[in-house]
């Protein structure tokens, strides 16, 4: 889900491995899981590349473009 | 007669004319001593007295004629030598001495006259000091009054000679001893008096015996000496006899060298007098004259004061000038030296110093920043991949890829044994490669 | 906002880096507090910068112009 | 304003530049201040300068002009 | 005025060094005071060389002059 | 006036310097003070000098000329 | 006058010295007094320079008067 968290989708990838791993699912379990984990797997992938294009756009920023920007922090 | 061999009786007349033989012609002349008592002079001018000694006494009598010329007068007390007779005064029945002459024992008739006149002159007062005129300060003509040949005139003349005294002499010559030498002396004396010539007198002689001094002792020359309004000078004899002109006199000289002495040594006393005082009336208005100036000058150069004191308010004023000036100096200085210390403090001070720290915390931080976002992302990528790969490794599709192919169900089941299904049935097959619908033919081994 | 300080901002910043330090966030929050770090960082920046600039220019006219032109300072 | 007197302007500096080195100051305050201080700073700058010049001009007075002309000091 | 007298002259002069030296005027005070001290000085100094100027006059005519002109002082 | 004495003038110029020594008297005062004390200097001096060549001449002719007068001193 | 004798005349040259030397005269009178003196000194020096040294003797003529010799004392 969009609102499934990187970390949430890494662990369930992790408990997918390792019950994989166990060996002790049928095939159309393991086929199932498989499955699962491939979907969080993508997830997290996404995830992190979105994290690395993000960071790369606010350094490319901070570097240049942002100083310009009108900027006001917002209260923490 | 032998007026005891029978009793004759005389009358007391016969007695006594008898005695009176005896005595007066035993007693004619005779010298006798003794103490003068009940000594009186009536106006008879018979003098009366009685002689005595301690142990007896006798009558004297002496008649006018010869009183007068006795040269002292006798009194009570006195001793008497008297030369005379003794003769018998009837009346009475008493003896006594007519007296022919009378001298004082132990003196010479002559001391004694000296001494009563002296005597008696004092008491009248001729020798009183008050009488006595003082000597001309400046006599200018001296009269002499002595003998014209005598030592007296010479020594004057010599001391006058040697002493180069400008003086004039007037002599007036006189006797100056023996019978009539006193009334000349006198008159000398009056005369000069009414000629009026002369300043002072010199009266005197050079020295002999008493009875060549005689003259001035007597009366008359005292009185003359007295007399004189010209001040007497007298000079007698020899300086240890002394005259009763002596005592009269204005002045005693011892001599008539002394007497001419005192009236030079007079002259040039004054002349040094005159000319000292001449010097004091110099002295004193010059040094007067003298006193002023000095004074006058040193008031003068106390006047030079304002000078100094110009001086040293000048002083005074330059100091303070450049004190004023020094102040302001000062004062912009001070003020000058706090602001730069200020001013370079404050440039010491500016935000540069500041801003820069805070870019260094700045980049620090933003570089930490940056860091650990991409240590983060780096670690969970890490991660990621690990378990990615591991998931790889486990895919069922390797079983599946060596062509075994899972059959499901129409209602999903995986179909493990042929006892779920029935022929017909629809089986989807996922292969390796995607899935294939497939419908059971057949079944068999239904048991196995 | 306008009001916001560059010592507060500076002040975020540091916990923002702490934060991320900690590694106790989330990929997402890291991202997040990464994005407003680079906020404040360039907002300190800005700041620093407009300092400097300020400061220059006071320099400058201090040196020079500034003493020419009127100045009545105000009672304080 | 054209009141404001030196030494009042030479205390505010003063002021000014203990707030400076007690390090208390904000960045912003820290501006501020060196900026008034500059200000005042300038001032007295000024003023001295004239004060100065004016010390000049009276000393030199002084030396010759002055004593020529009348003067009859006022009583105190 | 050209009543002042010397003495007063002085004496405010010395009270305006005093006040100069004790260092306790403002800037502009301390100018002022200067001015007016400089004109104390002049003043006291032209009395002084008038002072100087008739003394000199006097001391000439007493050396010399003086003595052959008629003078009668008057009564005290 | 002429008929000032000696001693009076004498007496004020011994006043004079008196008061001048005692530094009491002001510029101007001391300067009267001095004026009037060398007129009476002056005063004093010349009668002094009178006063010589009187006793001058009274002595040249006591010398010389003046015994061969006719004198007679009159009765004091 | 010609009857003033020698001895007034010196007595009153002393007192002029006494009443000069007790310095109680002014000037004035200190030169009148002097002149006095000088007068009276050359009166008494006049008398005193008269006298000659002169030796005579008085004869009394029969009919009493007086006539003056000049008079040569024998020697012895």
């Amino acid at each position: 889900m969009a609102t499934e968290k990187f970390e949430t989708s890494l662990k369930k990838l992790e408990e997918i491995v390792r019950r994989l791993e166990s060996g002790s699912l049928s095939l159309e379990d393991s086929l199932k899981a498989f499955e699962e984990g491939v979907k969080h797997s993508s997830f997290c992938a996404k995830k992190l590349d979105e994290a690395e294009r993000r960071v790369e756009v606010l350094l490319k920023r901070k570097d240049g473009t942002f100083a310009r920007e009108p900027f006001e922090p917002e209260e923490g | 007669m032998d007026i005891f061999a029978e009793k004759t009786i005389l009358t007391v007349s016969r007695l006594t004319a008898l005695l009176r033989g005896v005595l007066e012609e035993n007693f004619e002349q005779v010298w006798v001593q003794g103490e003068v008592s009940n000594l009186s002079l009536p106006s008879s001018g018979h003098l009366y007295f009685t002689l005595k000694d301690t142990g007896a006494q006798l009558r004297c009598v002496m008649f006018k004629g010869a009183v007068k010329n006795l040269k002292f007068r006798p009194a009570d007390g006195m001793a008497l030598i008297a030369r005379g007779r003794i003769s018998v005064y009837d009346q009475r029945g008493e003896y006594q001495l007519i007296c022919e002459y009378l001298e004082p024992a132990g003196v010479g008739a002559l001391q004694m006259a000296f001494m009563q006149l002296k005597e008696r002159l004092a008491k009248e007062g001729l020798f009183d000091e008050g009488h006595k005129q003082p000597l001309p300060t400046f006599p200018r003509r001296i009269g002499v009054i002595t003998s014209a040949t005598g030592a007296a005139i010479h020594d004057i003349l010599n001391v006058l000679k040697r002493r180069f005294a400008s003086l004039e002499i007037l002599l007036y010559p006189v006797r100056v001893q023996g019978e009539g030498a006193a009334p000349e002396i006198g008159r000398a004396i009056d005369d000069m008096n009414r000629l009026g010539l002369v300043d002072v007198l010199i009266v005197g002689r050079g020295g002999g015996s008493l009875e060549d001094l005689w003259a001035f002792n007597e009366e008359v020359v005292a009185r003359a000496v007295y007399r004189s309004k010209l001040p007497v000078i007298s000079a007698v004899g020899h300086e240890t006899d002394w005259t009763i002109c002596d005592f009269v006199a204005d002045l005693r000289a011892p001599t008539p060298s002394a007497a001419a002495e005192l009236v030079v040594a007079s002259s040039l006393e004054l002349r040094g007098q005159l000319d000292a005082l001449s010097h004091h009336l110099r002295m004193a208005l010059e040094s007067r004259l003298a006193a002023l100036n000095a004074r006058v000058d040193a008031l003068r150069r106390s006047l030079h004061d304002p000078s100094t004191m110009l001086g040293h308010l000048a002083q005074r004023v330059d100091d303070l000038s450049e004190r004023l000036e020094m102040a302001l100096e000062n004062t912009t200085l001070h003020r000058r030296e706090r602001f730069e210390r200020l001013r370079s403090v404050l440039l010491f001070h500016s935000p540069d110093r500041q801003t820069e720290r805070f870019q260094q915390q700045l980049a620090m931080l933003s570089h930490q920043l940056e860091r650990q976002l991409r240590d983060k992302i780096q670690q969970e990528k890490h991660a990621f991949g690990s378990v990615a790969a591991r998931l790889e490794v486990l895919s069922p599709l390797r079983t599946l890829s060596r062509g075994y192919a899972i059959a499901a169900a129409s209602d999903g089941t995986v179909v493990t044994t042929v006892a779920q299904l029935t022929e017909g049935d629809r089986l989807k097959l996922q292969l390796f490669h995607g899935t294939a619908i497939c419908r059971v033919e057949e079944l068999e081994n239904r048991n196995a």
